[in-house]
């Protein structure tokens, strides 16, 4: 059978995520409870988590979580970093052995910053720089995947129902402000651990619920601008669309989400004449970026979490508020799970983005 | 307001209908000697013709009365109008006021005083529905006929009888057939027909005498026949408007409008004169076109309008035994002809407009002829060389065609 | 009321409805039995010049003159406008033929009668004119132009 | 024997004589005069030898009395020397001169358009029905690849250079006014605006009369310059400049004296019934850098408002042109396959010189991505796009939009004889001749289109929602969404796509 990357493999999902927009930090285990209610939306072919400020120690270091198939993949990938970073930091992640997960690879983190010389004659800036290393890794190391690249954040995932996971990483050991979640459905995968999601790519992690089919468009257009689409997932594309707009064109969130699911031109054009020249611009601009078949994503960054579904609204997504704390899933029950008692609770039009931030905005 | 109208013919149907074009109101009252409602009157040849018969003979729907509230009185005969108190008084007695009154009387045929007329027994006018029941009844196949008079009625009749009858004979004064209509190629074209069909004319020569069967001519002829038709013309009943003190000429005289010398009394149909304009005199045009256009325009005036009747044109339309004639107009100037031996045409231009034509057996599209003579389109308009070989709208110019085309004209 | 126009610039002389029109009034369901082997005597008439061609047929007057010389009472105006002829009524004598200005009625093919364009009303077609729709150029066409 | 031999037709008219009704329609409308009339036998007759197979009077006949069909005439049966090879022969040998045709490449080259097949979404994704949801097929053509810059509000500021928009992403190709009528001409300016899409005046300039479609025209800069001059630029929405053209690549255009009436050399400012040659090159374009001369100097004189095209036909390295018309300040590149029609062309030329617009599209499309600038220009596909499923499958091989000629004389009434050359169409399409013209009835023929597209566009949707795709910009370059069907793997990797099955 043919691994992620090999073929392009498509799968239903759920999704949940929650930030305390006070930057008070939470353990994972409200993510594990809240996806675990939506079970069946899973296949026991991956779960993962993203959870941003749980490195504070560390925070102006890149964080590298790596999957190694094997030793010399590991000494493959060192022999890199140690040629292009200062690695202040380099251990195991420590895992909790639990029956439902197997098979497990190495699994390694590593706190990392580029070497300065090696920056400069690169002449590119250092998140750049960064994401370039990765995507070497990626490509040439054989048996070596960075999963997971940001600063004072970090990505778990693994084969299995997403809430063995969240137990096998130990989550209740980690402490951020935001975390999203993904149970995940593929069709015929056999199981990848680097195939789960989220995916994150720097510190940008997308966790999504659906099946786009915009895919070979957005992937051809994106790849031009230096990105590979290994993994042939949608998530992966959407990770690196996202990239691309808001840290290299460096649009808003709401832009970008205005190329990503646009209005409709027959809904463009009747709005003001101030918000028809933005999006119309957006549209012809980013044409090949727009998105279109059932998806619901969850885009995590430093500092907040955006909430944003197809223009259709062909996949659920509902969001609530209950003090500062702010609610995205799949379902209403997995937010009512571990928090029943909402101050508000809505399912945003398709194509709306909805954008919960720390008080003091983003990182 | 009191509309009365004696006559109940052409003119006096498109007097109702145009006076209820304006007034849907005013009472109409239609007086009328015959007891038929009104028919087509030239129909009474293609009655005995077989090509129409008495249930459709009718000129309107049966409902035309009741629907356009007119009371008819049938069988009763105007014997005067007492103009200064605006009353028609009839042969019955009845005294019929009226605030407009129109009259439409029509004609009459002319019967000559010869010697012993009254003593041929089967003797026939052919004028009235009337008449041709009559001489409907007496017709046989044993029967011969003399027709007098190869005007358009005498000849009428003899279509509609010849078939129904041994031989038909008719005599006429005149040198030719239909000389009204007609010049002597084209007459002689008509009489060939004829004569190919079994008819015979006795022509320039006249029955000077009479007995019961047999008539005896000017030139000492004698014809003997069972059966008598006298149809040697027509004498507009102008009488009562004479009487009346309305001024009559050979016919009664209006203005274009239709109005009389009489405040307030009307005439219109084969009684009263108009002005012809193809050849620029008034002149009684006793045609039914004429008739309807004059009643209509009477009507419409009596109501209050503002009619005018101003392009009268005499016009025939005849035909014998599937043969069609077509004239029109005057037939003065330069003559472009065809005298073929199946069709004859002659046109006359003067002045630059079309004056007149006569068709026979080649009347497809005459009407684009008569409306040249009836509008005097002048022929530097139009393409004169396309016309004289057949009508055609090609003529015209782009533009005329396609203002008519697009009904602007 | 809708009537039938002709758009010269658009005829090309192709006499189609010519044909169509004969077809029409035939009362024969099939075109080949209705006219194979025949004198067509259609009510609309092209006329050809050089260069230069179009249609003619009834224009329905709004105040029609062959109406008011007809000697049978034969021809009416309708109340929807149109000019009908009533052939029952009809005696052939063509005083309508001597005044239509158009030239648009013509005498029927058994030369008893006259006969003029109905717009297909009173055959096969149920009053959707078959010149119009047949019409390969759009020179024929069926509007309401008041 | 005097040179001319006798060449029995290639078709002959079958009259049905029990279904003749000897209307005459027949005759009157053949330009040719194939039919005529006997008045003594009251019978119709036709002359093969006179028909070019363009069915006027088959679709004209009230009683549909005639057909026509193949000739069974023929030569010993010879695989290498087949009859019309040596009726080539034959012809050449007659008249010493060069075979000329019309219209696209006839010959039995494989249409790739039929060898792919399209995606459906089958329960992990669903479809979309158009006629419930939007289903947008607008597009925007142009550069797409300026910065972002924002203003004192740090609202994005318009820096893109001119767009042309389309409802659809279909334009009609250049035709000149002279190798089609007014008619044809005014058919299809009148349903581009309808539509909201362009059609193009091709090398013949513009009729004054049309300059009210401006915004809806595309005009064109060909070698001859014909009707070239500063009001047709500024009435135009955008400028093409005509380097090549599918049907005959390397060579220009002919159009015979006979052609150029009044309003024809009106139009394109050359004297009346003199032929008009466009030379194969332009003669101040002998290299890439003399064409980005000339896009700038279209550009000067419009004041950068105008987007520029430039049109080229597919030829084997059209990949690496492509590339270079990208960096030329080109807005939009234009490629013409070689089954793209003509009014004429030197048969051997259009049966043999240039590729399928399948591999060239797939090839420019690939090569301007792997060169990161795929943004610099809008890719136009054309040359023979028959159908909306012709459409969709080249949006998703990576155009923007496509250009449909045949397609659109189809709808106008063309039957495809391939006879323009002989500028008696019964059509009224190519023709001057004012009693051939007046066939074409634009009030029929606009609609036409209009209706054309518009049914393209209903399937187009129909495919897209069929795919769960509601915008048409996720089409394109879409190419996962297509299969190859019984081709190599060669032509798959040329075409970017899998096989089906895969």
């Amino acid at each position: 059978m043919l691994l992620e990357g090999q073929e392009r493999i498509p799968s239903g999902c759920a999704v949940t995520g929650v930030i305390d927009r006070s930057g008070k930090g939470m353990t994972g285990e409200d993510m594990i409870r809240s996806i675990a209610v939506m079970h069946d939306r899973s296949n026991g072919l991956g779960g993962g988590f993203a959870g941003y400020g749980i490195y504070p120690d560390y925070s102006d270091f890149y964080a590298f979580h790596l999957f190694f198939d094997d030793g010399a993949a590991k000494t493959a990938t060192e022999e890199f970093l140690g040629r292009h970073f200062e690695i202040a930091y380099a251990s195991e992640i420590q895992t909790r052995k639990i029956p439902e997960i197997t098979d497990e690879p190495l699994i390694w983190r590593y706190f990392v910053s580029p070497l300065s010389r090696k920056l400069e004659s690169s002449h590119l800036d250092e998140r750049e720089y960064t994401a370039r290393c990765v995507n070497k890794i990626n490509t040439y190391i054989k048996g070596a995947y960075v999963f997971s690249s940001g600063k004072n954040m970090g990505i778990f995932k693994a084969v299995g129902f997403p809430e063995d996971v969240g137990r096998f990483y130990k989550l209740e050991e980690y402490s951020g402000y935001s975390w999203t979640c993904h149970g995940r459905y593929p069709t015929n995968t056999p199981g990848w651990w680097g195939g789960a999601h989220p995916f994150g790519f720097l510190e940008y992690s997308v966790v999504h619920n659906g099946e786009i089919s915009s895919y070979d468009a957005n992937r051809r257009y994106i790849e031009m601008f230096g990105y590979k689409c290994n993994l042939q997932t949608d998530t992966e594309v959407i990770a690196y669309i996202f990239d691309y707009l808001l840290r290299r064109k460096k649009l808003t969130l709401t832009e970008a989400a205005h190329v990503v699911a646009p209005s409709f031109w027959s809904t463009i054009a009747r709005k003001s004449k101030e918000d028809q020249e933005q999006e119309t611009l957006l549209r012809k601009m980013f044409s090949s970026l727009l998105i279109t078949g059932p998806f619901s994503i969850i885009v995590g960054y430093p500092g907040g979490l955006m909430a944003l579904g197809d223009r259709l609204k062909l996949r659920s997504t509902v969001v609530a508020e209950k003090g500062d704390k702010a609610y995205i899933a799949s379902e209403e029950s997995a937010i009512r799970v571990i928090e029943p008692d909402l101050d508000k609770v809505w399912a945003p039009a398709g194509g709306e983005p909805v954008i919960f931030e720390l008080y003091g905005g983003r990182k | 307001m009191k509309y009365v109208i004696i006559g109940n013919s052409t003119a006096a149907t498109y007097a109702i209908e145009g006076i209820r074009s304006r007034d849907a109101k005013g009472k109409i009252t239609v007086i009328s000697d015959e007891r038929h409602a009104a028919y087509g009157r030239p129909l009474i040849s293609y009655y005995l013709y077989g090509r129409t018969d008495l249930a459709h003979i009718a000129y309107r729907s049966p409902e035309f009365y009741e629907k356009n509230g007119v009371e008819v009185l049938l069988g009763e005969r105007a014997e005067k109008i007492d103009a200064e108190n605006k009353k028609v008084l009839l042969a019955s007695g009845k005294k019929v006021p009226y605030d407009r009154l129109l009259v439409a009387t029509g004609s009459r045929p002319f019967v000559p005083p010869v010697e012993g007329l009254d003593s041929v027994k089967e003797f026939f006018n052919f004028m009235t529905l009337d008449d041709a029941l009559a001489l409907e009844k007496a017709l046989s196949p044993e029967k011969d006929v003399l027709i007098v008079g190869a005007g358009l009625i005498g000849l009428k009749c003899m279509e509609g009888i010849a078939d129904r009858v041994k031989s038909v004979t008719v005599i006429d004064l005149a040198d030719r057939i239909l000389p009204s209509i007609l010049d002597e190629g084209g007459a002689a074209f008509v009489q060939r027909k004829l004569e190919e069909r079994g008819i015979r004319f006795i022509l320039g020569d006249s029955a000077a005498k009479f007995e019961e069967n047999a008539a005896y001519t000017k030139s000492g002829k004698k014809i003997p026949f069972d059966l008598l038709v006298i149809a040697v013309g027509v004498r507009p009943n102008t009488e009562l408007v004479k009487e009346a003190g309305g001024e009559v000429a050979r016919g009664i005289v209006t203005d274009d409008g239709q109005r009389t010398s009489l405040k307030d009394v009307y005439a219109a149909g084969d009684n009263c004169e108009s002005f012809d304009i193809a050849s620029g005199t008034r002149r009684i045009l006793a045609l039914l076109p004429n008739a309807a256009l004059q009643g209509e325009c009477a009507g419409v005036n009596m109501a209050g309008g503002d009619a005018h009747f101003t392009n009268a044109v005499p016009m025939n339309a005849i035909g014998f035994f599937g043969s069609h004639i077509a004239t029109a107009g005057v037939y003065e100037g330069e003559c472009y002809e065809e005298a073929a031996h199946d069709h004859y045409k002659k046109l006359f231009f003067r002045d630059n407009v079309l004056k007149g034509y006569i068709l026979i057996d080649c009347i497809e599209r005459a009407g684009i002829y008569t409306s040249l003579v009836r509008n005097r389109t002048p022929l530097s308009d139009v393409d004169v060389g396309l016309l004289e070989k057949s009508p055609a709208l090609m003529a015209f110019s782009e533009a005329a065609r396609r203002d008519k085309l697009a009904r602007r004209q | 009321m809708k009537r039938i126009y002709v758009k010269e610039k658009w005829c090309l002389g192709c006499h189609l409805c010519e044909y169509e029109c004969a077809y029409a009034n035939s009362g024969i369901a099939d075109m080949v039995k209705a006219l194979k082997g025949k004198n067509i005597c259609p009510r609309i008439k092209v006329e050809d010049g050089d260069g230069v061609h179009f249609a003619v047929n009834c224009r329905h007057c709004t105040d029609p003159i062959c109406v008011k010389s007809c000697i049978a009472g034969a021809l009416s105006r309708e109340g929807d406008g149109m000019v009908s002829l009533d052939r029952d009524k009809c005696v052939g004598c063509y005083t309508c033929v001597m005044v239509c200005p158009y030239g648009a009625i013509m005498p029927a093919e058994d030369g008893k009668a006259a006969q003029k364009c109905m717009l297909c009303t009173d055959n096969q077609m149920n009053g959707e004119p078959n010149c119009v729709k047949h019409c390969p150029n759009g020179a024929i066409v069926f509007e309401d132009r008041g | 024997m005097n040179g001319t031999l006798f060449i029995y037709p290639d078709y002959e008219v079958v009259r049905d004589y029990d279904k003749c009704i000897a209307c005459r329609v027949c005759e009157r409308q053949c330009a040719n005069e194939v039919h005529s009339y006997d008045p003594d036998l009251k019978k119709m007759f036709a002359d093969n030898t006179k028909c070019v197979n363009c069915h006027r009077c088959v679709c004209l006949c009230p009683t549909h009395a005639l057909k026509i069909v193949k000739s069974d005439n023929t030569y010993k049966i010879n695989a290498n020397w087949d009859n019309q090879t040596i009726n080539e022969v034959y012809r050449q040998a007659g008249t010493g001169g060069v075979l000329l045709s019309s219209m696209g490449n006839p010959k039995p080259y494989p249409v790739y358009w039929d060898k792919m097949l399209v995606n459906a979404s089958q329960v992990t994704n669903p479809s979309i029905d158009p006629l419930r949801e939007p289903m947008e097929t607008a597009v925007y053509l142009g550069k797409k690849n300026a910065g972002i810059e924002r203003d004192e509000n740090g609202r994005l500021k318009d820096t893109l250079p001119p767009q042309l928009k389309l409802s659809v992403p279909v334009m009609f190709s250049a035709m000149s006014y002279g190798s089609i009528s007014y008619n044809a001409h005014e058919s299809l300016a009148r349903a581009a605006e309808e539509l909201g899409i362009y059609y193009n005046t091709g090398e013949g300039g513009l009729h004054k009369d049309f300059y009210k479609y401006g915004k809806n025209t595309i005009v064109q800069v060909a070698s001859g310059r014909f009707g070239v001059f500063k009001d047709y630029l500024e009435t135009a929405a955008a400028i093409e400049i005509k380097m090549g053209q599918g049907a005959k690549p390397g060579i220009g255009g002919h159009l015979p004296g006979s052609k150029i009436t009044d309003a024809v050399s009106t139009t394109r400012m050359i004297p009346k019934g003199v032929d008009a040659i466009s030379p194969a090159p332009h003669h101040d374009i002998y290299s890439i850098e003399d064409l980005r001369q000339l896009v700038y100097s279209l550009k000067e004189a419009t004041d950068y408002k105008k987007p520029v095209i430039v049109k080229i036909a597919a030829v084997h390295n059209c990949a690496a042109i492509a590339s270079g018309i990208a960096r030329s300040g080109a807005d939009i590149i234009a490629v013409d396959g070689f089954r793209g029609g003509t009014g004429a062309a030197p048969t051997r030329i259009r049966d043999n010189v240039g590729i399928p617009i399948e591999l060239a599209l797939a090839s420019i499309d690939t090569r301007l991505r792997e060169e990161g600038i795929r943004d610099n220009v809008s890719i136009v596909a054309a040359g023979s796009i028959r159908s909306s499923t012709d459409l969709l499958k080249a949006i998703a091989l990576g155009a923007d939009a496509c250009y449909i000629g045949t397609a659109a004389l189809l709808s106008l009434g063309c039957h495809l004889c391939r006879s323009c050359h002989q500028g008696k169409c019964n059509w009224g399409i190519a023709t001057q001749r004012p009693e051939l013209v007046k066939r074409l009835n634009p009030e029929i023929g606009y609609r036409r289109l209009v209706r054309l597209v518009t049914a393209w566009k209903h399937e187009l949707q129909e495919m897209m929602g069929g795919m769960g795709i509601n915008s048409v910009e996720a089409l394109r370059g879409n190419r996962l969404m297509l299969r190859g069907i019984g081709l190599t793997d060669r032509e798959l990797s040329v075409l970017g796509i899998r096989h089906a099955g895969e």
